[in-house]
């Protein structure tokens, strides 16, 4: 059997007395869906930040595609092929839709001192590569967002997280981080998600879907991981999960949804 | 002067409505014939009105437009007014050409440099180039009237070279072994530096110690400080004067106070500044000043100054005086001349001679001739005097120069 | 080292912890490094210079009048320039440095143009017949006058933040506008009491050093640049901070100039920033890091 | 219209102007002064541009890289008998490896910190080169430079200055070209989402220790140019006042595009040194005007020329170009 696009072992983060990600393991496969969920301040976003090269564990290891990925800075997270999207947008909103995208295009062929002298000559010398353009438009297609020469400043915060998303498919990831793709979006927003998700799927590589709220996670899943307080406390189906004692458990009287934004 | 092409250009140039800025040469040229005598001759200006010249540079403008205004009372030159164009480089020598030639491009037949012996130094070949002579009323810097490129730049006062000759003779007669010089660091004294303290280094005098200041300093006893470790038998300040000077003195008072102490031209010549000393900080100061008592024409400056400037002119300074002598040379030049044309003002400069200037002693004379763009005839243009009260009082008793 | 050094540091030390301490004050009540001040300073000192040497006022006026201007600037700056900018900037900390260096420049040409481009003297405070002799040293006047104002001004802004409303708002503001928005807090009205504070202690700093060396147009960017780096240095945890923070730069800077020469008085303020900046950001009296 | 044919236009509408600028100045000695302050004040903005307009990095020692610039060219031309044009390269790398190592000293900071320490950097700097007389002729500068020759003759100023100015159009160009590239999208996005652009795979304090090395080039090429014409350098022209001036051009003159920093110089100019009616209050008129735009019109006047241009054209902001910085 193919060895896991994300393996984490017993992977661990405190901050200072709090156990922010308390010994995790995790698998990820190839065109698969894992849903990480939790209530706030389970955890997610720190392991997703982990994962993503943002934050160093404690202890544990992560490996990419069989490479190991433990602690790496975001840039070889991406390199080994993560790509992700971030609960608070990262989008520069005084450029256009397209500037935006074509970053997860071309980033990669600027990993490297050389390979940035490389585009800036490229870019004096005013050669212009129609291909991106191309490739962009096609994405954003895919995506339906439409006319990606707006300015971002116009854009709702469902299309920012599309806008993620397609830059994000741009940097061609085995796995992609989707990091509250969620919250505060309207049903226009969330349904946006869902054919992105379709997308990424066509494109074979693995999803972690992160998000408070079960009921959406778990229609989209093959898999989810339940976390509270740091540690996961369960790994299954959807369908277990939702059923499962430790979900009841973790969910019962607490808040079931709308702050997701205030992590 | 210009090709007929370049005329042409010009009117291109006014044309696109900004030849306000610059009527050229060429235009200039074409007016000057075509108008009658009764146009005005233009001469220009340089001065500094905010940099570390400003101080004395604004004291010699002064006096120039009094003596302009005077001149065109009497009837101008020619029977015709002298118009004066005024550029300020703040004592920025890489700003000086530009101007010096703006002027030019507006008419300018002569040119004052009264703005820091540096960017007098920078005219020279901007004044070559366009053939228009240019006189330094006030720089004392030597490179100003030497070569190269001096052929179309005159010099007024005595060069600094003869101020190391002075203090060298002095020191020898005072028996002093060691000196120790603080400055700004402006690029005026370090040209005036370079040229000074060779002078008296050769009359066996050995510098122990040198220190710089920057024209903005807030404070200089650690400089200070420095100078009095080495324990020297005289201290020079070097400076533009000004606010830094009056630092420099105050501080040195408060440390070296027994050292003798002595400066340049510039405290002496700026009775604006002697208010902002402590109580006695400048007492005993020995100074280079212009103006003796004896000279008659000094005196009769002293008065129209203090007619025309009211409370603005406190005491005659070398300063003023230089500048007035400066319009009068340009007077006398133009009408040796009989025409405005610069070649030949140039020409006219370098044939006058005995000219009795109104500072300096009163057998003190100025004379240029074309291997001689350094007018002062001898060291009598000198006087060395010393501060009491925190005024300058009397003429150093230990040397004064003569005559040769 | 000789004694008269320790009179140097003592009177720049007290002028550049002046200044760092406006900046303390608007950093506390609005959150923002106010690069302006030592324009302010310069203003008010050329403005006093000017009325005093030109138009002859009494000495206490022209200060009066030039700290007073200064206030006003300030306060002109935090409404018409800062408050709308940074509106606009959502949070991105660029746009306002801009701003305020822009305001940095038009402050010092505006001075260069109302009281002229040459540098102009100041008036010492205290004018003795004959300053006190400290063993080696002598001590002026204005040095002692410099000590004294500056301790003041000190003790009255401990007092002011201890005991008064606005006072005890200001560090609450600081921390976070939004939450204090949400309490319930005058915030524009708080900031905008941090912007007159810090330009009239920026004011008084101003006319009181100038009788030292004299102010030109140009001082402005010196002094907010040795303030902002007391102020760092300083701390931003404790009011006395800035008093720390001028003394030491102050002492860097003599001590510096006078062992190594005055070119080196740059290099040292130069090289102590570049450390405090990269590995104590925080200061001496640390609050919390600020990046 | 496609970006190429738009990129064509701009690349001969704008040298169209520098030819003029270079037809009127040359001949007149003035005019060519005027002309060489303007450049040299368009390439320190210019070198600003892609660091601070384009990557958001307020680093202030400009002053400094015109200075090695300069002053490379002036040791070339009295200490060696080298062809002038070595003295270019020579000083624009030079100015880059310092801007690198500035660069790496300060690479935690940002914002108010970054600005300080770049300015006092800027200040020791201009007081090092009154200090180090043995290299740089301390305040009194280095003094009659030889005029550079083309086989045997001497190249006289006018040729100088349209060389300069050329060389202006050329690197206003160049960065225009760069601002819509691949590269220049990555520098302007990092300015807002450096998180994102981290983690697409672009280490971002690597791409600003380039923006900035190629900043002080531009910079240190207009010190070269400079220094060969006035055939003088002193301390003076490079106090660190210079970036006052220089880093606003482009706010007034517009920020979409290089060339809005080269109107901002050729205001500035035209404020400072020509208008009389503003020859005392230019400056204070131009920080006015600045501020003005900083509140009011933040997209400086290129910024509505080219947007009007694109109503009339029935554009929407179709060229990223045309949008405001904010």
């Amino acid at each position: 059997m193919t060895p896991p696009i994300l393996d984490c072992r017993d992977v661990s983060k405190a901050f200072g007395a709090v156990r922010a990600v308390d010994t995790v393991s995790l698998t990820v496969y190839a065109g698969e869906v894992l849903g990480l969920v939790g209530p706030n301040g389970a955890g997610k976003t720190t392991l997703v930040d982990l994962i993503g090269g943002e934050q160093r564990p404690d202890t544990g290891t992560i490996h990419a595609a069989g490479r190991p990925l433990t602690g790496a800075p975001s840039r070889r997270a991406r390199l080994n092929g993560l790509a992700r999207t971030f609960q608070h947008p990262q989008v520069a909103l005084d450029m256009t839709v397209r500037e935006n995208m074509i970053v997860g295009l071309v980033a990669r062929s600027m990993g490297s001192l050389g390979g940035m002298l490389r585009q800036l000559v490229r870019g004096m010398a005013g050669a212009s590569d129609p291909g991106l353009d191309l490739e962009v438009d096609r994405v954003a297609a895919a995506l339906g967002l439409e006319a990606i020469d707006r300015s971002c400043m116009e854009l709702t915060l469902g299309e920012l997280r599309l806008l993620e998303v397609g830059r994000a498919l741009l940097m061609k990831p085995a796995l992609m981080l989707l990091d509250e793709p969620f919250a505060g979006s309207d049903a226009r927003g969330v349904s946006g998600i869902r054919s992105a998700i379709a997308e990424i799927l066509k494109s074979g590589c693995g999803v972690i879907l992160v998000d408070h709220n079960v009921d959406i996670v778990a229609s989209l899943a093959h898999r989810i991981a339940l976390l509270n307080l740091g540690a996961k406390v369960f790994d299954g189906s959807p369908r277990e999960c939702l059923a499962s004692t430790e979900m009841q458990s973790v969910y019962f009287g607490s808040d079931d949804g709308q702050a997701g934004g205030a992590e | 002067m210009k090709t007929p092409n370049a005329a042409r250009r010009h009117s291109l140039w006014k044309a696109a409505a900004v030849a306000a800025l610059v009527a050229g040469a060429a235009l200039s040229a074409a007016l000057a014939q075509a108008q009658q005598a009764k146009a005005p001759i233009v001469i220009g200006m340089l001065e500094d009105t905010s940099g570390g010249a400003s101080f004395y540079s604004q004291l010699t403008a002064n006096a120039v437009r009094v003596a302009v205004e005077e001149v065109n009372a009497k009837g101008g030159v020619l029977g015709r007014p002298i118009k004066l164009l005024e550029e300020s480089d703040g004592n920025n020598p890489s700003q000086a050409p530009a101007l010096v030639s703006r002027m030019i491009q507006n008419g300018a037949k002569v040119i004052l440099l009264n703005s820091g012996s540096a960017s007098a130094v920078a005219s020279k070949k901007t004044l070559l180039d366009q053939k228009v002579p240019g006189i330094a009323s006030t720089n004392i810097d030597t490179r100003i009237g030497s070569p190269p490129d001096n052929d179309y730049a005159f010099m007024l006062p005595n060069p600094i070279t003869d101020i190391g000759t002075i203090y060298a003779a002095a020191f020898q007669k005072m028996g002093v072994k060691t000196l120790a010089v603080i400055s700004d660091d402006s690029p005026t004294i370090a040209g005036i530096n370079g040229l000074l303290l060779p002078k008296i280094q050769a009359a066996g005098v050995t510098m122990v110690a040198q220190e710089k200041a920057p024209l903005d300093a807030n404070d200089v006893t650690a400089q200070v400080l420095r100078l009095k470790e080495k324990n020297p038998d005289v201290v020079l300040v070097s400076s533009l004067g000004g606010q830094l000077e009056v630092l420099f003195e105050n501080t040195l008072y408060q440390q070296m106070r027994k050292t003798p102490r002595f400066s340049l031209a510039s405290i002496g010549n700026q009775p604006a500044t002697w208010a902002l000393a402590q109580a006695n900080a400048l007492d005993g100061l020995v100074y280079v000043a212009s103006v003796a008592t004896n000279n008659p024409r000094s005196a009769t400056l002293t008065k129209l100054l203090a007619a025309k400037l009211g409370s603005k002119f406190k005491a005659l300074t070398a300063y003023e005086a230089q500048g007035y002598d400066a319009v009068q040379i340009v007077k006398l030049a133009i009408e040796k001349a009989g025409v405005d044309d610069p070649i030949l003002i140039k020409t006219a400069i370098e044939h006058i001679s005995g000219f009795k200037p109104s500072f300096g002693s009163a057998n003190f004379t100025i004379s240029f001739s074309p291997t001689k763009h350094i007018g002062t005839d001898g060291l009598c243009g000198l006087v060395l005097m010393q501060f009491k009260g925190n005024k300058p009082e009397a003429p150093w008793k230990t040397y004064q120069a003569k005559c040769d | 080292m000789p004694a008269q050094l320790l009179v140097s540091i003592v009177e720049i030390g007290c002028f550049f912890a002046l200044i760092a301490l406006s900046y303390l004050i608007v950093l506390y009540g609005a959150g923002f490094f106010h690069f302006a001040l030592g324009p302010y300073a310069m203003f008010s000192a050329l403005g006093a210079a000017y009325w005093l040497s030109v138009d002859e006022w009494p000495l206490w006026l022209a200060c009066l009048s030039g700290a007073a201007a200064a206030t006003l600037l300030s306060v002109l700056t935090e409404l018409l320039v800062v408050r709308p900018i940074e509106k606009r900037a959502d949070g991105e900390e660029l746009p306002g440095l801009i701003a305020v260096v822009a305001v940095m420049f038009a402050v010092s040409q505006l001075g260069g143009w109302l009281f002229g481009r040459r540098p102009l003297p100041g008036q010492p405070w205290i004018d003795l017949e004959e300053p006190i002799e400290w063993g080696s040293a002598v001590i002026s006047g204005q040095a002692v006058a410099t000590l004294l104002v500056t301790l003041a001004l000190f003790g009255a802004l401990a007092a002011w933040l201890r005991w008064s409303r606005y006072g005890q708002w200001l560090r609450a503001v600081g921390e976070n506008q939004q939450a204090a928005r949400t309490m319930g807090f005058p915030v524009a009205r708080i900031r905008l009491v941090a912007f007159a504070v810090g330009g009239l202690i920026a004011g008084v700093a101003g006319p009181l050093f100038s009788s030292k060396a004299g102010v030109s147009f140009e001082s402005g960017l010196s002094y907010s640049l040795f303030g902002f780096i007391a102020f760092v240095i300083g701390g931003t945890g404790s009011v006395w901070g800035p008093l720390a923070g001028g003394l030491f730069l102050a002492a860097l800077q003599i001590v510096a100039s006078y062992v190594f020469g005055s070119p080196s008085l740059n290099y040292a303020t130069l090289i102590a920033a570049v450390l405090f900046f990269a590995f104590r950001p925080e200061g001496f009296f640390a609050r919390r890091v600020r990046h | 219209m496609t970006r190429r044919s738009s990129g064509l236009l701009e690349a001969t509408l704008t040298l169209a102007i520098a030819v003029a600028a270079i037809f009127l100045v040359s001949g007149n000695p003035y005019l060519e002064a005027v002309a060489l302050l303007t450049a040299t004040y368009a390439f320190i903005s210019l070198g600003m541009y892609l660091p601070f307009i384009m990557g958001g990095a307020l680093s202030m020692a400009y002053n400094a890289y015109l200075g090695l610039g300069a002053y490379a060219m002036a040791l070339v031309a009295t200490r060696t008998t080298w062809d002038l044009a070595w003295a270019v390269p020579i000083g624009a790398l030079l100015a880059a490896a310092v801007a690198v190592v500035l660069g790496m000293a300060t690479r935690r900071l940002s914002g108010f910190y970054l600005a300080a320490v770049t300015l006092l950097f800027g200040i020791a700097f201009s007081t090092w080169l009154v200090d180090a007389e043995a290299l740089t002729g301390g305040s009194a500068g280095i003094q009659s430079l030889r005029a550079p020759s083309l086989d045997g003759q001497p190249v006289g100023n006018s040729v100088l200055v349209a060389i300069t100015i050329l060389a202006v159009w050329l690197v206003g160009l160049l960065l225009s070209r760069l601002r819509a590239s691949p590269f220049g999208i990555v520098v302007r996005t990092q300015r807002r989402a450096a998180i994102a652009v981290e983690s697409a795979g672009v280490r971002v304090s690597t791409l600003s220790l380039v923006t900035l090395a190629v900043g002080a080039m531009v910079a240190a090429l207009g010190g070269s140019m400079f220094a060969v014409v006035n055939h003088a350098v002193l301390p003076e022209s490079f106090v660190v006042e210079l970036v006052f001036l220089t880093m606003f051009m482009p706010l007034l003159g517009g920020q979409d595009r290089p060339w809005g920093a080269i109107l901002g110089a050729v205001l500035v100019v035209t404020f400072t040194f020509q208008l009389t009616f503003f020859k005392s209050t230019g400056s204070l008129f131009f920080s006015l005007a600045v501020l003005l735009v900083l509140v009011a019109a933040p997209r400086g006047i290129l910024g509505y020329l080219l947007l009007g241009w694109n109503r009339l054209l029935g554009r929407t902001g179709g060229d990223s170009g045309m949008r405001g910085p904010r």
